[in-house]
């Protein structure tokens, strides 16, 4: 069969390739660069979309193992110098997050074709094309690897296109901070999972993941322990997990939108994807304490997400953080998973590995969408600051009505696919409770709560960000005079709506494409417990299910939506509907001014949570004879990111004040460097011999 | 070679390896520019005498070409090169050094003591001269102490000549008959031609920093 | 799972007609209760048909939400009410979701009608969803642990089954993580519905309404929808709170004598809970914005102890 | 006759340099002999992997060539064959803007073929008192290279230079005769030959104790040559204040030759007393020097002397690498060397390029946006710098994972955690200041560069060696490394 996953695999990375030289070749025309590097990308997004698809809808990779990209770099002589074979193996785990990374591809792609237009004559769009490619083809990289050195290489390389994206636009100081900031965490993650990967290379011997398989069992625990960290630091860093995410809210603003909506939707969860790879098939089976880390920071990371997410009114700061809260929920699913395993309670395992991994694919969708949906709106007001927003739902109606959905699906309210996956992870948590008989279990509960307090808060946030950006009167000229996005960019956002409807009306047949994957990693197969009423329903694993069916409930409001409409012809035939101005206490004319605010609208989560946030305001009056009377009033006011100012600051502070006390050695003096060498003699004469 | 003829020879290479390690120290007490490059002249002498005296004691030929090659080299063209620099640079008084008199003197008595202890195992090798290597070792260290000690730049190329002595010392004592040939002329020319692009460059740097003080040249920091 | 289409009927027909008599009822004894005649318990209906008849002023600065919402709000609060137990055990379309979809639906609700109330630009609309919004979002813990205690207790989301799982126990309101769960439910009770300790539902002072400030832009027919809807999700949530506390009366299969049998329990039971409501407003006055999350923490704790008990005292 | 070519020709190319009067055709002279001088190199590596163990001798074993040192004189050629290829463009630039009057411009051309030869010697001599004289031959002519400008701070560079390096030679040079004299002490009829491989040949018979202090000796005296941590003051002065041809060959490949010749010693000493001084000196020495230059790279003012420093860090992983002594990080540290070599002349080239253009190598006065003043320079720099901070597409990534992959294996992984670390660090401090540099907005004060054909030639060529080399490593070159890596083992 000509269309095996591999061959499907291999033309998206070729693809990508092709497409990022081709960026490269056309830089000159931007117009052609454009169009041929984002419309390969698409393609070859689609071709990577449907191998992953093949292979997880059942027809083998292929058997016969890990396919061979590049000759051996240096061929393995011996049990002392291993080889270093450039290997690429298709797994189920690597075909999921394949089609993940291959559907924001496409959508992506197809958006950037009409994005990449506000860039021409100001910037290079042909290196955006081939940065952008490069980024696609690393990430595909790390999905498929089959060895420690093309996953570290893909890695590496993915965070060094990631940076050079960030920085495309390096004219503002803010972009080149929040560039260096990225890259110099991104280094410090592959650093930790350089020494986590040799920890296990050290009682493998060799580099293959196959050698690897369940290493874990054969390490001592101290070494064991000792990588789980390093492995949790270094995806934990590169996924943006609370105490380790200072990068995020930094990097993705100052991104162009179409990047920073791909490192959102596929940059994080190549950390997500190798937290899962190590924890369920290396690090052999899990001790307790491992599962209720992750499931502790997973909580702690969503509920600190949302409420640093509900100060922001800058419209990507705040998808930002929103990252940051979504991936704390599919850390809840993988802690979950691995406690269930700890306990033998595979099945319940398979049950919130299946919630991690499907709340990752919609995450990815809805990110994706709600990111481009910014990226539309910045584009069309020229500001990322919502207080300059409103009144976008007249000027561009599509792109509100994308953002909705989006808002929606990210805030978990049925009927769309957030609702699902959350419901999933609340039914791994509830059945959590019974499984252990130790103090932990209260864990299940608690974290079940901050999710809910984490979904009611997603959903004042996005009641702020989508109000007070599409709603109610524009609050500047830019904001007046906006125009609807290009066609492109509509269909790319129309892509990734029509994926979050999808997802959430037909739960059931894509957990099916789930089976190979919990296979793999868990040795179960429940997506048939959990299809209930030939497909309809979702269905928990207790023996009286819980169940949810989106369609139902579609349905449901079809059926119900006839009333009001037979009672509005039945008795308000005869009422006329007329369009006055808004209520404003009887005074004449409502100017934008008066509208509620951003901030004005997070005010109330800002006092309630006074301890966390250390809100400071300083209002500054001007006024000619009496301070009653002022002339203007300039008010001011911002929270105090506790990460950044209590650890990261003092910590570059610390840093450099060391380095500077040991710079004075090379004091310029040649009689100090003449007596350092007669130091080192004497004390090497004397210990020495 | 009879033994008595050895007896005396070891004596006499004895006496002379003091008397260089006496002039090294009356060399770190000297300020005056002139009257150290006389010292280093002295002190070539006597390590040529001593070439000779192996020479005779063993019957090598060649060690008396090296012999002469020091007394031509170090003894009369190296001082008549320093000295006509410090003419054309026209400076004899040394500046105060970093350590006072005193106070150096007991710190190469220190360095001596620590040479003959870390020589002390390997004085049972040598063949002529009881503990030469010790003499060779402390003058390699008391040249180094002098160059740090010392902010003229004629003075710190002068210790390193010194320290180059206590080298060539230790290789005529250890070895019988001193290293092959090529390798003592190759580097009894490197020696030379070393001291010439120090010459030139103290030349230069007279001309550009009109001082010869080396502690005033700390312009490259960190 | 049989979709009995009468039952499904019944339930709407009864939803829509006993919501706006419950409101019209607690504000009949509430005015008693301040020794006042107050307006008659029907006063509702004919609020819902004046509404429907009237003209109706959209603000030149609304968009299409403005007008969704109500109709959004109307149906989300009455599919809540079709999935859950209301007369007997089996909800009419309990398939389609457990207390998890319920909740959510109710939050889908409250997701637009905060929309509708910023979409006019008027300043009140922005305070009101705002105040509305941050409130529920600290309801949602309090109330999601004494789910979680019941579907411990019970096994599983899926309401019926909890319902049933609960009747067995005989005289199980003596249980304390029942009666802990109970207490920190109807204070969430008190915050969702608005009611006098959170909200006054009577007031249209700016400064003091949530709720109402919302509605303040809309008229007629659609200011009807979400007068009644608001009535249908409390009429939703308290009989939801009966049901699951004091399950007697709710036979295991819906045949029409069990069907009135059970109406009969039900309206016993909201007229009891009603009263509770009642007494509760008139003895509290209203408390301060940012007294709220207080007495909201204080539930979140009582669901805590309830949910420690389950394992503490069996 | 293959080894004494190797010798002749630099020294023919420095004659004719001398003698040659049309300007135009000695600038193209020494690229030419080194061109020349690669092909010869490489067929010494080919003619060494044919007879694996058995090195080619001339002259009777007054000249050797074993795997290590056919690696070396090909880093050698290629690093020369660079530098020269710039200084053409280079140069005419300084001569056009005047900063070099037409002697020196000579005394340039004159003097590098000498450094080469000089380097090719110490590489090549089989006699440790030879290879003692090339080392200081090399010193000498660079002395006279980093003072060429003849400005205050090249003088004071040149001067500290001098003095550090002539200094360490004399305690190598009494090194190299205690090894001597530890040969001489048993009864032997002949006189034992100075020669490294003989002296490899009676190793255990040497004399234990003066085997010791001979490698103190050497260590300091060649580690100060080297550049090695406490011993590595003159090297950010030198390196900074050369012309940048000379500053390249200086980081690129002479800091290695010292290492190279105490690399020598070091087999020697490990022959006689076995590996267990030796690698550990070398490994704190390698430490220290990686965690000292993090530091200074983090606070620092000066592009030169950042890269000066950014090499002090890869000598010290390199004599780490060879310190923790297991088949990986030898390996690792011989294929660190190449690519190392290949990459920091590239980064000199871009130094010299700003230097002339802005006269000025302080980040304060060079400001912002080089992206857009000097395009082809920028993306090269920064190129050059992703490779030098060890990152994938180049090999410097590959050969510092094996180095740490090796330390893992042969249970060393503290080692391996520091190396990482300083790694980091030195990473954080260039990446800052490059970005700081390179991108941002154009100021419009500066003019635009005219890049030249032998510039960007120059530039691009070791970047594309390195980059193929990373892709597929040759197989020849793979055994060529295996067994120079053995004989640093002593397992040939």
């Amino acid at each position: 069969m000509i269309l095996s996953p591999v061959i499907l695999l291999l033309a998206a990375l070729c693809g990508y390739a092709v497409a990022a030289v081709a960026g490269l070749l056309f830089m000159r025309r931007e117009r052609l660069a454009a169009a041929f590097s984002f419309g390969l990308a698409a393609i070859s997004g689609l071709s990577g979309l449907l191998g992953g698809l093949l292979l997880l809808a059942g027809t083998p990779a292929n058997p016969d193992g890990p396919f061979e990209l590049l000759p051996p770099l240096i061929p393995g002589i011996g049990p002392l110098m291993p080889g270093l074979w450039f290997t690429v193996r298709l797994d189920a785990l690597g075909a999921f997050f394949l089609v993940i990374v291959s559907l924001l591809a496409v959508a992506v792609s197809i958006y950037s074709i009409g994005y990449a237009k506000s860039y021409f004559g100001r910037k290079n769009v042909g290196v955006l094309g081939a940065f952008y490619n490069a980024m696609l083809l690393a990430t595909t990289l790390i999905f498929v690897a089959d060895n420690i050195w093309v996953f570290l290489i893909a890695w590496e390389l993915m965070a060094l296109t990631a940076f050079c994206l960030v920085c495309f636009e390096h004219e503002k100081t803010e972009t080149r901070k929040a560039g260096v900031l990225f890259f110099i965490m991104s280094h410090v993650d592959a650093g930790c999972l350089v020494l986590g990967f040799l920890l296990l290379f050290q009682t493998s011997g060799d580099y293959s993941f196959g050698s690897l398989h369940h290493i874990g069992a054969v390490m001592s625990p101290g070494k064991r322990n000792a990588a789980f960290i390093l492995f949790l630091l270094g995806f934990g860093i590169k996924s943006g997990v609370i105490p380790l995410h200072v990068w995020l809210p930094a990097a993705h603003p100052v991104a162009p939108s179409n990047v920073s909506a791909l490192m959102s939707g596929v940059l994080i969860k190549a950390g997500i994807f190798g937290l899962t790879r190590v924890c369920f098939e290396f690090l052999g089976p899990p001790p307790l304490w491992w599962g209720v880390t992750i499931l502790t920071v997973g909580t702690v990371s969503a509920v600190l997400g949302v409420l640093y997410a509900l100060m922001e009114h800058d419209l990507k700061r705040l998808l930002a953080y929103h990252s940051i809260e979504n991936i704390g929920i599919i850390l809840m699913g993988l802690g979950a998973s691995l406690i269930f395993l700890e306990t033998g309670h595979s099945r319940l395992a398979a049950l919130s590995l299946i919630a991690g991994m499907y709340h990752t694919l919609n995450h990815a969708s809805f990110k994706g969408l709600l990111f481009l949906g910014a990226g539309a709106v910045v584009h069309a007001t020229h500001t990322r600051n919502m207080e300059e927003m409103g009144g976008l739902a007249k000027r561009m109606p599509e792109t509100a009505f994308y953002f909705l959905i989006g808002a929606i699906a990210i805030s978990a309210l049925p009927p769309l696919n957030g609702f699902v996956s959350e419901w999933l992870t609340y039914q791994s948590l509830l059945q959590g409770f019974g499984v252990t008989e130790s103090m932990w279990r209260l864990v299940f509960p608690l974290s079940g709560a901050m999710l809910a307090l984490t979904g009611a808060l997603a959903a004042a946030c996005f009641v702020k960000a989508f109000g007070i950006t599409f709603l109610a009167q524009p609050r500047s000229e830019h904001a007046a005079q906006a125009v609807e996005a290009g066609p492109t960019m509509r269909m790319g956002m129309a892509v990734l709506t029509a994926a979050c409807v999808l997802l959430g009306l037909f739960p059931t047949a894509f957990i099916r494409l789930l089976d190979p994957l919990t296979q793999q990693l868990i040795g179960e197969q429940i997506s048939a417990r959990l299809s209930v009423a030939n497909g309809l329903a979702l269905a928990s694993l207790s023996e009286y299910p819980g169940t949810i069916s989106t369609p139902g409930m579609v349905l449901m409001a079809v059926c119900l939506l006839p009333i009001p409409l037979v009672l509005w012809l039945i008795l308000a035939r005869k009422a006329r509907t007329r369009r006055g101005p808004t209520w404003a206490c009887g005074q004449p004319g409502l100017t934008p001014q008066m509208e509620y605010t951003a901030t004005g609208f997070s005010k109330p989560v800002r006092m309630i949570f006074k301890a966390l946030f250390r809100p400071r305001r300083d209002v500054q009056r001007e006024y000619d004879f009496s301070p009653y009377f002022a002339t203007n009033i300039r008010f001011e006011s911002h929270i105090e990111e506790v990460f950044v100012e209590r650890l990261y600051r003092p910590l570059r502070i610390l840093i450099l004040r060391i380095s500077r006390r040991v710079r004075a050695l090379q004091a310029g003096s040649i009689h100090a460097y003449l007596a350092y060498i007669f130091v080192t003699l004497l004390l090497l004469l004397l210990f020495a011999l | 070679m009879n033994p008595h003829t050895a007896e005396t020879a070891s004596n006499l290479i004895t006496l002379l390896a003091s008397f260089m390690l006496v002039l090294q120290l009356l060399l770190a007490v000297q300020s005056m520019l002139v009257t150290n490059i006389r010292l280093f002249a002295l002190q070539s002498l006597l390590l040529a005498a001593i070439a000779a005296v192996v020479g005779f004691a063993y019957g090598a030929w060649h060690v008396y070409v090296v012999a002469l090659l020091t007394i031509v080299g170090k003894v009369i063209f190296l001082p008549w090169l320093l000295e006509r620099l410090v003419r054309q640079i026209k400076i004899e008084q040394e500046v105060r050094p970093f350590i006072n008199m005193p106070a150096s003197m007991l710190i190469c008595g220190g360095l001596t003591v620590l040479a003959y202890v870390v020589a002390r195992p390997i004085t049972s090798l040598e063949r002529l001269g009881s503990n030469t290597l010790a003499v060779a070792i402390a003058l390699l260290l008391t040249g180094f102490f002098l160059m740090i000690n010392r902010r003229k730049a004629i003075t710190q190329v002068l210790a390193l000549l010194t320290m180059e002595n206590g080298v060539m010392l230790a290789a005529i004592a250890l070895t019988t008959y001193g290293m092959p040939l090529v390798v003592e002329i190759g580097v009894f020319f490197d020696v030379v031609i070393a001291v010439m692009v120090l010459g030139i460059l103290v030349f230069r740097i007279r001309e550009t920093f009109s001082s010869m003080d080396v502690s005033k040249l700390n312009q490259l920091k960190w | 799972m049989n979709f009995s289409l009468p039952a499904i009927i019944a339930q709407t027909a009864l939803l829509l007609l006993l919501a706006p008599l419950l409101s019209g009822l607690i504000r009949n004894w509430k005015a008693k209760l301040q020794n006042r005649r107050g307006p008659r318990v029907w006063q509702p209906y004919f609020d819902l048909l004046k509404f429907w008849r009237k003209d109706m002023v959209i603000s030149e600065h609304a968009s299409w939400i403005f007008v969704a919402t109500p109709f959004v709000l109307f149906v989300t609060a009455l599919s809540a009410g079709l999935i859950m137990p209301m007369v007997t055990a089996q909800a009419p379309l309990g398939l389609f979701g457990g207390v998890l979809a319920l909740v959510g639906l109710l939050a889908l609700g409250r997701f637009f009608l905060a929309l509708g109330g910023l979409d006019p630009a008027s300043a009140f609309g922005g305070m009101g969803s705002s105040r509305e919004m941050t409130l529920s979002a600290i309801a949602e813990p309090a109330m999601m642990l004494a789910i979680f205690t019941l579907a411990i207790a019970a096994g599983s989301t899926d309401l019926s089954r909890i319902v049933l799982a609960s009747q067995g126990t005989g005289w199980n309101f003596l249980d304390p993580s029942h009666a802990l769960a109970f207490t920190a439910m109807f204070i969430v009770l008190l915050a969702e519905t608005g009611r006098i300790p959170v909200d006054n539902p009577a007031t249209h002072l700016e400064l003091t309404m949530i709720h109402e400030a919302m509605l303040l832009e809309y008229s007629g027919r659609y200011l009807a929808l979400i007068e009644w809807g608001a009535s249908i999700k409390q009429l939703v949530l308290m009989s939801l709170l009966a049901n699951i506390f004091f399950p007697v009366g709710l036979a295991a299969e819906t045949t029409p004598a069990t069907f009135a049998m059970g109406l009969l329990w039900l309206s016993a039971k909201l007229l009891a809970l009603a009263g509770a409501v009642v007494l509760v407003e008139t003895c509290n006055a209203k408390l301060r914005l940012f007294r709220v999350p207080d007495l909201l923490s204080a539930a979140f704790i009582l669901a805590m102890l309830a949910l420690v008990s389950i394992f503490m005292f069996k | 006759m293959l080894l004494t070519f190797i010798l002749v020709i630099p020294l023919v190319a420095a004659l004719l340099c001398l003698v040659v009067p049309p300007r135009r055709l000695v600038e193209w002279l020494n690229p030419a002999a080194f061109a020349v001088l690669l092909v010869l190199a490489l067929i010494l590596c080919r003619a060494v992997i044919a007879s694996p163990g058995k090195a080619l001798t001339e002259w009777g074993e007054f000249l050797r060539a074993d795997a290590l040192s056919a690696w070396m004189a090909l880093l050698i050629s290629s690093v020369s064959l660079a530098s020269s290829l710039y200084a053409v463009s280079y140069f005419r630039r300084d001569l056009a803007q005047a900063a070099l009057n037409p002697r020196r411009w000579r005394q340039f051309h004159v003097l590098t073929p000498l450094f080469a030869a000089g380097m090719f010697l110490v590489v090549l001599a089989n006699n440790l008192g030879v290879m003692w004289m090339a080392v200081e031959a090399t010193a000498l002519s660079s002395v006279l290279l980093v003072a060429l400008y003849n400005r205050k701070n090249s003088l004071e560079a040149a001067w500290k230079y001098v003095m550090l390096g002539s200094l360490g030679l004399v305690l190598a040079l009494f090194g190299t005769i205690l090894t001597y004299a530890a040969a001489i002490v048993q009864p032997r009829p002949e006189m034992p030959s100075f020669n490294w491989s003989s002296l490899l040949a009676m190793a255990p018979q040497l004399d234990h104790h003066l085997m010791t202090m001979a490698f103190l000796f050497v260590l300091v005296g060649y580690g100060t040559k080297a550049g090695l941590a406490p011993m590595h003051t003159w090297l950010p002065d030198a390196h900074s204040e050369a012309p940048s041809p000379t500053s390249a060959m200086l980081s690129g490949v002479s800091l290695k030759i010292a290492l190279y010749a105490l690399l020598r010693f070091h087999i020697l000493t490990a022959a006689c007393l076995g590996f267990g001084l030796g690698c550990r000196l070398l490994l704190c020495l390698g430490l220290f020097s990686m965690l000292l230059a993090g530091p200074f790279i983090l606070m620092q003012k000066n592009l030169k002397r950042m890269l000066a420093y950014s090499s002090l860090e890869h000598v010290g992983l390199i004599c780490a690498a060879v310190g923790m002594n297991s088949p990986l990080t030898v390996f690792g540290a011989l294929l660190h060397m190449g690519f190392h070599a290949l990459t920091k002349p590239v980064l000199f080239f871009a130094a010299g390029n700003i230097h002339q253009q802005y006269h000025a190598l302080e980040f304060r006065r060079i400001g912002a946006g080089l992206a857009h003043t000097m395009p082809i320079t920028a993306l090269l720099l920064g190129l050059a710098a992703v490779a030098v901070c060890g990152f994938p597409p180049f090999g410097l990534f590959i050969s510092e994972l094996i180095v740490i992959a090796g330390g893992f294996r042969s249970h060393q992984a503290w080692i391996s955690v520091v190396i990482l670390a300083t790694l980091i660090a030195v990473f954080c401090g260039i990446l800052s200041k490059l970005v700081g540099m390179l991108l941002g907005p154009a100021d419009s004060r500066a003019a635009r560069e005219a890049p030249t054909v032998s510039n960007v030639a120059a530039m691009s060529l070791p970047l594309a060696v390195l980059l193929a080399l990373t892709v597929g490593l040759p197989d020849a070159l793979f055994k060529l490394l295996d067994q120079a890596s053995g004989i640093i083992r002593g397992t040939p």
